[in-house]
């Protein structure tokens, strides 16, 4: 039987855990910190928070035809961090962290084939290359496989329990608060550390394929990763870096699924409608193909911008077995593209597919945003972790890095708990939160009983009040008319920023008027309200990067150049006294010498050369 | 026909108990008349030497039969279908063809008298006269 | 209290007195029977010719109800029986869509299985219930006796009617006499068939089923025998005379509705009860409460 | 991308509680409807379409479709798992048959 | 890992059609293969010793044995000096040489095949120990009738303990109250009073009357019952049968025991007392009598239960037309039995007596059985009236006279003295004048119509289960057929219930009349015993549940036909090593392929299907998977070997313990990995070993048929056989046609 509601604060039941150590997202970073801490001491009291179920959540929920990073032969740790700093734009970025990620990555995504990932073989018996670093898999059982090797520690799961607050004491972190969302009970959850792994944040602005009805998660990202993670940290008062590098992609139009998969994989060509060679004709300087990042997500937008779309990728020189492979790629990855294809009966080897931008997420597994961590993954908080997306200053993890992070974060938590006690915790903080937590519903059922709503129409557009929808909508708007959606062709100027500050500030005061009217309604509620909290922060770092750095990720039409003495990190804090954003900056740390610009070609192997 | 929806299985049950023969009041007065009988000759496939014999029409349709056997079999049901068979075959009772004709023309078996209805101060009633014969247009079109 | 009135063939021309009285005692226990001329025969006749075609009969009457939105009460036992059996055959649904898509083809409006079927005695004991109708009794019938032929098709087949009263021992239209005051007696061939239906192929077998009942029933000195069924009553009072003279006696036994008798008890006058149709005569009954 | 639970195929996973499809949605969208005792999808809009449901329904009681705003009516996507295998059969609007099948686990 | 490999050739039998030279020098060749060895006569000591010698000497860790059909043998090969689990049997004479005799050539290719994919499976395959769980060697027996009487009596005498438990003051059950039974026509007295003297002497049995389970939990070899007594209100041991209290009580609340009764103390209805009235209290010279006693409750453990919970009498009083309740002189034969007994009729002066046969039963409104005894019963009666004054006219109407096996001599004296025996059911009784009952029957045989006057007349009425039975089901976890009588695999299992180490005796299975359930008592005390001596091993190869990968979606435990899973303390669920029967019905059930059985994992099946060679017959002959159910339709491949019957060696054929033990994971990976056709062959419905394992198997075929459909391949492409144990000829001939079927059809379009 379904949970009845409750009517007042008092029905609601309370949950207590005493964990050693607790994970908040048991995606593919979160299942990585739990394997990891259980490898090394199976005695660890673990406990994995996770929002959904363990066996398809996060990001990996549809599977995965890919591995972004693995340090294939002629490679090593150094030329993958150069790699990737050269993807954006020579950083800044923490190539502190990215080093010690790039050594123990390759054991990593291994482990991943001896748990049952079948991975693709070139006739060497090799780990098939699609990219440079890129490496193919067949991925549809990805997190299932997992989540089973997660299990067979048998750390403490709590599926389908979304994480609201973390518990401080002191300015340390002693644990998380949250609420089931099938049981509708109060978890209190006290740990000795806290790993965060809750994925990225989706769903701050607009989709440009979201046409209200079906479609409105017709997304890149799982749209689930609201961003609680970063949330959470931005109200605890944490430190964050890089909040402005959004990642903006392109994307297969009307779809907004991954293009990685034909441009990198089947080395198919970016066009225009003139069918020139977008790359090539305008970004030949930047190394064309192989340009930055943001540089190749953003050709498509400026193209339409300048009256050139539409834009493809062209795939029409593929053989009807290259196109298979292609499709079964896709469906390791995003299953429902194969059926959009035949939705619109089209044949890649006949007609290129077109390609668009897609809305700006905040990803740290992409792009270098989130906390500001040391070498252990900890946060600025002493007993707060972050692993995966959550881990700022280092872009292009991927699955591969997320789950190295993972292990890291693993490790330093570790490191911390065998030094640390449990803290006390502070009843005052837990009965508010318990209030926020759950006062949405409360209204919801008020409501219910106050309104007579005739039979067949749904109450709660008729409620005296505001829905998570329609917040999410309005908020959404907003983001991608003023904070440089895809809509604005990614551009922005202070003027739209303030004005899109002023309404975050507006709507913050309304969240107190969100409804909801059963368990999957609070889930809503909340989620809306971690992605006005983050997209504030978003906001801050869009305007405090007074330049146009990573074009199209951060376009700033009123300084549209790269300002040299913003070659820092710009990060921020949450003054937990004055309510403010605080913004200031971290100088940035070259460790590997030379161009950052410049990716350095691979050391010719001799095997290769005979 | 909508005998095709009936339960014939049924009928290969009977176990000649005679119970439904022992309870006719008409084979009380007229001892050839034998529930019973029919149902066996039928379950043989027999059922053409059941054709001529006037017992099909004695049967006043009391139903006492099928509410009493053990095993359920709706003897009145298989009597009645037996006599729709006897008529497909062309034996038809005299009465029938009347009632038949008159049916098809009046859409009911009595036809109205609304004269009679008038003197005796009842409202006069407009027949649906040819429903009736538009129904067995439709079946007839069927075979 | 709306209901689709179904009066079937022979009421109407063959047995006035009960449609009358039913009129009238319906009026004064505030019963609104609506008349539907669409209504056509309920079938019976044609189920020895074809049974499809009789099950299209009943299938239309009842669609027509259902489609003004009323359930069916009738006062024909064979009728109300013929359409409850139709009713229970089709709930199949393979059945009804067949039958559905003929009517169709007819023109005639589809049915879904939701009207209700009733005899008006039915309706009275089950629905209307006997201490209303003792409420609105004026003159008690006490010193009356009769004796109550049901008509088999007054509840059998028992799985067409809900099984609805006691087929080897009947007793709801006992239950309707009693209650005006009468006595009614329980006797021997109670259940014994009017034999009407096989008047036209058995006329013999016919006439002694019915002369069985008349002699049982005149040798006890009732006032009269009640019935619920016009064909009942042309076995029992119209063909009397002829009964009589193929077992060579003589009766006169007179023959009433169940519906002139309450009505009666409800102090109804004779005209409104159609007394004057009957034609063995009841002048003892009425004498006794002018 | 809505999921569509086709009633007749659907028996609620007689577990009576929490059908399968409900346990693993990522996005808490699939829960049981306690009259009918079959599942459907709470709020079509939310779908992100990663076909965890599709694949775990033992009665091959779930379709995906394409929004329409998006994609044309009448392609079928159908996911068929094996113990370590996978069977993907598409067919797009002008019933053009294609059938995808590969491992997808390893031989332990 | 080092595997031998054992092929037979049966004395020449198989090597006539399959070439095992080759596949000899073949298999050497394979990986892991440490010895290949051809015998002629493998299950000769030789042989045996042979196997055992290179196991020890080069280690073998796992042993296959190519032969016969595994149900063969069996002994032979059942210690090898490895874990029997270790063991593959490959049968390739039932299936290969026999079978496929009249195409050798291929016969060789399709052993080629089964030898690789049983290597595979024997790969894969887990050691299993036997655990010990000795049962209790006490059971629990519940109705005091014939039958829990003598089965009690037969598990005490045996030495083992027994608790006997009825629900009335006194046992004997219906049968204390009749008058004779047959055939000898005793009074029950006599055989009674010998059943009570053995309870009485044999210290093992421990009588409960009065008592009725509360509450039964535990597992087979180790029930814990709890039982309610309610209180006699008379104290057994002070109590002197002065039969006082039945003198004055007012309410005839006492009720008395007969001279034979057993405990042959009087017990107090309280429930007929009127307040205070205490007459008993007062006048009993012992004060045995204590009103106010409370009921008691006692635990008892057990390792084995009888279910001898009897029947009831059907009521007649539905049947209007019979008059039962409402014409005077109507009886039950039940009742007739008391009149005999206690004289209330004399019937010294000659009357008519009919006996009505088949009331209520062979009545699907009422009983769709035949009571069985009825017939036995009347005739019995009639006797006795014939005996009283043989003037008495007695009628018997019936529709079969069943008088099995020598009862025939009792029907023929029956006739002798004058019982006039009519075919022909009366079909209303009526009362025309007092205490006389006149109906007339149609007597089918004469064709005519008899009018009949009686001073009595006798419903056999007859044997319903009783409500006892009912209120057991859930308690004790036993299925009831669709009559309530409790479920049995009739034929084979009849004392077997749905449960294990529950039995059945008596009434509460099927009518049966006093001789037959004192032989059925006797039977469920075999079993009871056997289980006592066999259940001291139980190996654990009941399913397990992969809680890796178990979602708890509850499927098993809503479709496990013994109702043995239960959830364990981590909250999966978990079947119960007693309760299981090995089926698999939940590993073919779930969903996510969680569950194994301890001897054929879904691991095992999977892996099978990876080294199935797809084109063993070349590539366009059509390849036909086949499951086929233990019970019967492996019998019935042997059995169309053993009769000579040959089919097409497009099948391939695996043996799974039930039809529905196939879960739609494999069948998809075999379809999707080309094989051409899955054939499931289990058997018929309503014969199932496992109640609707079969049911449930067809029903998941469809459900896949349907999705090939959605899928543009052909729903033929999988489907379900019932063979029956004795239909080899169905068998062969469904396999021709589904082989010429898949002709048509062509290649499986997955086939790579």
């Amino acid at each position: 039987m379904k949970k009845s509601l409750p009517k007042t604060i008092k029905d609601v039941e309370e949950v207590r855990i005493e964990t050693d150590l607790l994970i908040i997202g048991g995606g593919n970073s979160g299942c990585f910190v739990a394997i990891e801490a259980k490898e090394k001491n199976p005695n660890l009291d673990v406990t994995i928070m996770e929002k959904a179920h363990i066996d398809r959540s996060g990001a990996l929920a549809a599977g995965m035809d890919a591995i972004n990073t693995y340090i294939g032969e002629g490679e090593t740790p150094e030329t993958i961090v150069a790699w990737s700093r050269a993807q954006v734009g020579g950083g800044p970025l923490r190539e502190d962290l990215a080093l010690n990620n790039a050594k123990i990555l390759n054991e990593c995504v291994e482990s991943l084939e001896k748990w049952g990932v079948p991975f693709k073989k070139d006739e060497k018996g090799r780990y098939k290359k699609r990219g440079r670093f890129d490496i193919s898999i067949h991925g549809e059982q990805l997190k299932p496989v997992i989540a089973e090797k997660t299990k067979s520690y048998n750390p403490r799961i709590l599926n389908r329990v979304a994480a609201t607050n973390l518990i401080k004491e002191g300015d340390r972190v002693v644990g998380a608060m949250g609420f089931g969302i099938r049981d509708g009970k109060f978890y209190v959850i006290k740990a000795k550390a806290t790993v965060v792994s809750t994925g990225g944040a989706a769903g701050l602005y607009r989709s440009a394929t979201n046409d209200g009805t079906t479609s409105h998660h017709q997304m890149w990202m799982n749209p689930f990763n609201v961003g609680t993670g970063y949330a959470m940290g931005i109200r605890a008062g944490a430190e964050f870096t890089l909040m402005e590098q959004r990642w903006c992609a392109a994307r297969v139009k009307d779809f907004c699924g991954p293009v990685d998969t034909i441009s990198v994989g089947y080395k198919a060509k970016m066009i225009n409608a003139k069918e020139e060679l977008i790359l090539q004709t305008r970004y030949g300087h930047l190394g064309g193909d192989t340009a930055p990042r943001y540089i190749r997500a953003n050709a498509p937008m400026s193209e339409w911008s300048e009256g050139r779309g539409p834009t493809f990728v062209d795939t029409r020189h593929l053989s009807p077995e290259q196109v298979k492979d292609l499709k079964i790629d896709y469906l390791n990855e995003r299953p429902t593209y194969v059926l959009f294809l035949a939705a619109r009966g089209q044949d890649p080897a006949k007609e290129p597919l077109e390609i668009y931008g897609s809305d700006p997420y905040i990803v740290g597994g992409h792009t270098a945003s989130g906390y500001w961590v040391d070498a252990g993954r900890m946060a600025t908080i002493p007993g707060l972790f972050a692993a995966g997306e959550c881990a700022g200053g280092m872009p292009n993890k991927f699955v591969g890095g997320c789950a190295a992070e993972g292990v890291l974060a693993a490790r330093g938590a570790s490191k911390y708990i065998s030094s640390v006690g449990h803290g006390t915790l502070n009843e005052d903080q837990i009965a508010a939160e318990k209030e926020r937590v759950f006062s949405p519903l409360l209204r919801g059922s008020s409501m219910e009983a106050k309104y007579n709503i005739p039979a067949g129409q749904d109450p709660r557009w008729q409620y005296d009040g505001v829905t998570p929808e329609e917040m999410e909508e309005r908020f959404q708007r907003l983001m991608d008319e003023y904070a440089g959606g895809v809509g604005q062709f990614f551009k922005f100027n202070e003027e739209q920023l303030n004005y899109a500050l002023k309404h975050i500030k507006m709507m913050r005061d309304q969240v107190n008027r969100l409804f909801a009217t059963d368990l999957h309604d609070l889930v809503l509620v909340h989620d809306v309200i971690d992605r006005l909290d983050v997209a504030e922060v978003v906001v801050m770092h869009l305007r405090e990067r007074r330049e146009t750095r990573w074009p199209g990720w951060q376009t700033r039409t009123d300084y549209p150049a790269v300002d040299p003495n913003l070659d820092c990190f710009i990060n921020s804090r949450k003054n937990l006294k004055t309510g403010e954003i605080e913004m200031f900056k971290r100088p940035y740390e070259q460790i590997l010498p030379g161009d950052r610009t410049k990716a350095p070609s691979p050391i010719p192997l001799s095997a290769e050369k005979a | 026909m909508y005998n095709e929806f009936f339960d014939r299985e049924k009928l290969k049950y009977c176990y000649q108990c005679g119970k439904c023969s022992s309870g006719c009041d008409i084979n009380r007065i007229d001892v050839s008349f034998q529930p019973h009988r029919l149902l066996h000759l039928i379950s043989i496939g027999a059922a053409d030497n059941l054709m001529e014999d006037a017992g099909l029409w004695k049967c006043t349709t009391c139903f006492t039969c099928s509410e009493r056997c053990p095993q359920g079999i709706k003897v009145t049901e298989i009597l009645w279908i037996a006599r729709t068979i006897a008529v497909k075959a062309g034996h038809i009772p005299e009465l029938l063809i009347t009632q038949k004709d008159i049916l098809l023309r009046t859409g009911r078996l009595i036809p109205m008298d609304n004269k009679k209805r008038g003197k005796a101060g009842l409202t006069a009633i407009q027949e649906e006269s040819s429903v009736v014969a538009r129904i067995f247009e439709i079946v007839e079109k069927e075979k | 209290m709306r209901y689709a009135f179904y009066l079937g063939c022979a009421t109407p021309v063959k047995a006035l007195k009960y449609e009358i009285s039913t009129r009238n005692l319906a009026k004064i226990l505030g019963i609104e029977l609506v008349d539907i001329p669409e209504f056509s025969c309920c079938g019976f006749p044609v189920k020895s010719m074809d049974s499809f075609a009789a099950l299209l009969m009943a299938a239309r009457n009842l669609a027509i109800a259902e489609e003004k939105g009323m359930d069916i009460i009738g006062v024909c036992t064979g009728c109300m029986a013929i359409l409850s059996e139709a009713k229970e055959y089709l709930e199949d649904e393979k059945l009804r869509d067949k039958v559905n898509e003929k009517l169709k083809a007819i023109g005639a409006k589809e049915y879904t299985g939701r009207v209700k079927v009733k005899h008006f005695a039915r309706f009275l004991y089950e629905d209307y219930r006997l201490d209303r109708i003792r409420d609105k009794i004026v003159t008690p019938l006490a010193s009356l006796e009769f004796g109550i032929h049901y008509g088999c098709h007054y509840m059998k087949p028992t799985h067409a009617h809900g099984h609805f009263d006691d087929p080897s021992n009947p007793f709801t239209i006992d239950g309707l006499i009693n209650i005006t005051g009468a006595k009614t007696i329980n006797y021997p061939n109670k259940n014994l068939c009017c034999g009407l239906t096989i008047m036209g192929t058995a006329e013999d077998i016919s006439f002694r089923l019915a002369a069985e009942k008349l002699e049982y029933l005149s040798s006890r000195g009732v006032d009269a025998m009640v019935v619920a069924c016009p064909s009942c009553c042309i076995a029992y009072e119209n063909n009397q005379k002829l009964v009589g003279k193929r077992v060579g006696k003589e009766f006169n036994l007179p023959v009433l509705y169940f519906t002139q008798v309450i009505g009666l008890a409800m102090g109804l006058s004779e005209k409104d009860l159609g007394f004057e149709f009957n034609r063995i005569k009841a002048d003892k009954i009425t004498e006794k409460f002018k | 991308m809505p999921p569509y639970v086709v009633k007749d195929k659907c028996d609620g996973c007689k577990g009576k509680e929490e059908p399968l499809c409900e346990q693993i949605c990522i996005g808490d969208l699939m829960t049981l409807d306690m009259n009918t005792g079959k599942a459907y999808c709470r709020s079509l809009r939310d779908c992100w379409d990663c076909m965890s449901c599709t694949k775990i329904c033992p009665k091959g009681a779930i379709e995906q479709r394409i929004p329409y705003q998006l994609g044309y009516h009448g392609a079928k996507l159908i996911p068929m798992m094996g113990t370590d295998s996978i069977t993907w059969t598409c067919v797009d609007i002008n019933g053009k048959v294609e059938r995808f099948t590969y491992r997808t686990r390893n031989k332990k | 890992m080092k595997i031998g490999i054992y092929l037979c050739t049966c004395e020449g039998e198989i090597e006539k059609v399959i070439d095992i030279d080759s596949l000899v020098k073949e298999a050497s060749g394979w990986s892991g293969i440490t010895d290949v060895h051809k015998d002629a006569f493998l299950c000769s000591e030789d042989g045996i010793r042979k196997i055992r010698k290179d196991v020890e000497s080069s280690g073998l860790e796992r042993v296959l044995i190519a032969a016969c059909s595994p149900f063969f043998k069996m002994e032979e090969f059942s210690d090898l000096g490895l874990n029997k689990y270790l063991v593959e049997r490959v049968n390739i004479r039932e299936q290969c040489s026999r079978a496929h005799r009249n195409d050798p050539e291929n016969a060789t290719k399709k052993t080629k095949a089964m030898l690789r994919i049983f290597l595979e499976k024997a790969k894969y395959s887990q050691p299993l120990q036997p655990l010990q769980l000795p049962s209790l060697r006490s059971a629990l027996v519940i109705g005091g009738g014939v039958a829990g009487i003598n089965a009690s009596i037969d598990i005490a005498e045996t030495g083992n303990e027994v608790f006997l438990i009825e629900k009335n003051p006194f046992l004997g059950g219906k049968v204390a109250g009749f008058h004779k039974y047959f055939p000898r026509m005793c009074p029950p007295s006599c055989g009674l009073e010998l059943m009570f003297s053995k309870i009485k002497s044999n210290p093992n049995v421990h009588v409960l009357t009065s008592s009725e389970i509360d509450t039964i939990s535990g597992s087979p070899c180790n029930f814990e019952i709890f039982i309610k007594t309610s209180p006699r209100h008379i104290d057994m041991d002070k109590c002197v049968l002065c039969g006082k209290c039945l003198e004055v009580c007012p309410h005839n609340a006492i009720v008395y025991p007969e001279g034979f009764s057993y405990p042959c103390i009087p017990a107090i209805n309280k429930g007929l007392c009127a307040v205070d009235c205490n007459k008993c209290v007062a006048v009993c010279p012992v004060d045995a009598i204590d009103l106010d006693e409370e009921g008691k409750a006692t635990n008892i453990k057990v390792g084995a239960i009888v279910l001898a919970t009897g029947w009831e009498p059907f009521d007649p009083t539905p049947l209007a037309e019979f008059g039962y309740g409402r014409l005077e002189n109507v009886v039950t034969n039940i009742e007739f039995e008391k009149i005999s007994k206690e004289k209330k009729i004399s019937f010294e002066e000659p009357k008519k007596v009919a006996f009505i046969q088949c009331v209520g039963s062979r009545d699907e409104r009422h009983l769709p059985y035949c009571s069985d005894v009825c017939c036995m019963v009347s005739i019995k009666q009639a006797l006795f009236l014939k005996e009283v004054n043989p003037d008495n006219e007695v009628y018997i109407f019936y529709n079969d006279i069943r008088t099995p096996g020598e009862y025939e001599e009792l029907y023929q004296k029956a006739r002798r003295r004058g019982t006039i025996f009519i075919k022909g059911i009366p079909s209303e009784l009526k009362q025309d004048e007092p205490q006389k009952i006149n109906f007339s029957v149609f007597d089918t045989v004469a064709g005519k119509r008899l009018d009949i006057t009686t001073d009595m007349v006798v419903l056999a009425t007859g044997i319903k289960p009783s409500q006892g039975t009912i209120d057991l089901k859930e308690k004790i976890g036993i299925v009831l057929n669709k009559n309530n009588f409790v479920e049995s695999h009739i034929q084979c299992y009849p004392q077997d219930t749905q449960r294990n180490a529950v039995f059945s005796a008596g009434c509460c299975r099927a009518p049966m009349d006093v001789s037959r359930s004192i032989e059925s008592a006797g039977a469920a005390a075999i079993k009871t015993l056997q289980f006592f001596n066999n259940c001291t091993e139980i190996t654990p190869d009941n399913p397990a549940v992969n809680i890796l990968k178990c979602d708890v979606c509850k499927r098993c435990i809503e479709e496990c036909p013994f109702k043995a899973y239960s959830f364990d303390e981590k909250g999966f669920p978990k079947s119960d090593i007693m309760k299981c029967r090995r089926c698999g019905v939940c590993m073919g059930g779930c969903p996510l392929a969680a569950i194994s059985l301890g001897g054929l994992s879904i691991e095992q099946l999977s892996v099978m299907l990876d080294v199935f060679d797809r084109s063993y017959l070349g590539e366009d002959e059509p390849l036909i998977l086949g499951f086929l159910c233990k019970n019967d339709a492996y019998r019935a491949v042997d059995d169309a070997a053993l009769k000579g019957i040959t089919y097409p060696p497009n099948f391939f054929g695996i043996m799974v313990p039930c039809a529905g033990a196939v879960n739609g994971a494999i069948i998809a990976k075999a379809i999707s990995t080309g094989i051409d056709g899955v054939l499931i062959a289990g058997c018929p419905d309503n014969q199932c070993h496992y109640i609707h394992g079969s049911t449930l198997a067809k029903a998941r075929l469809t459900d896949i048929s349907n999705k090939l459909k959605e899928m543009y391949l052909e729903p033929e492409r999988v489907r379900f056989i019932s063979i029956g144990r004795d239909d080899p000829e169905k068998f062969a001939d469904s396999i021709e046609e589904y082989v010429e079927e898949l002709k048509k059809m062509g290649r499986n379009p997955l086939r790579l």
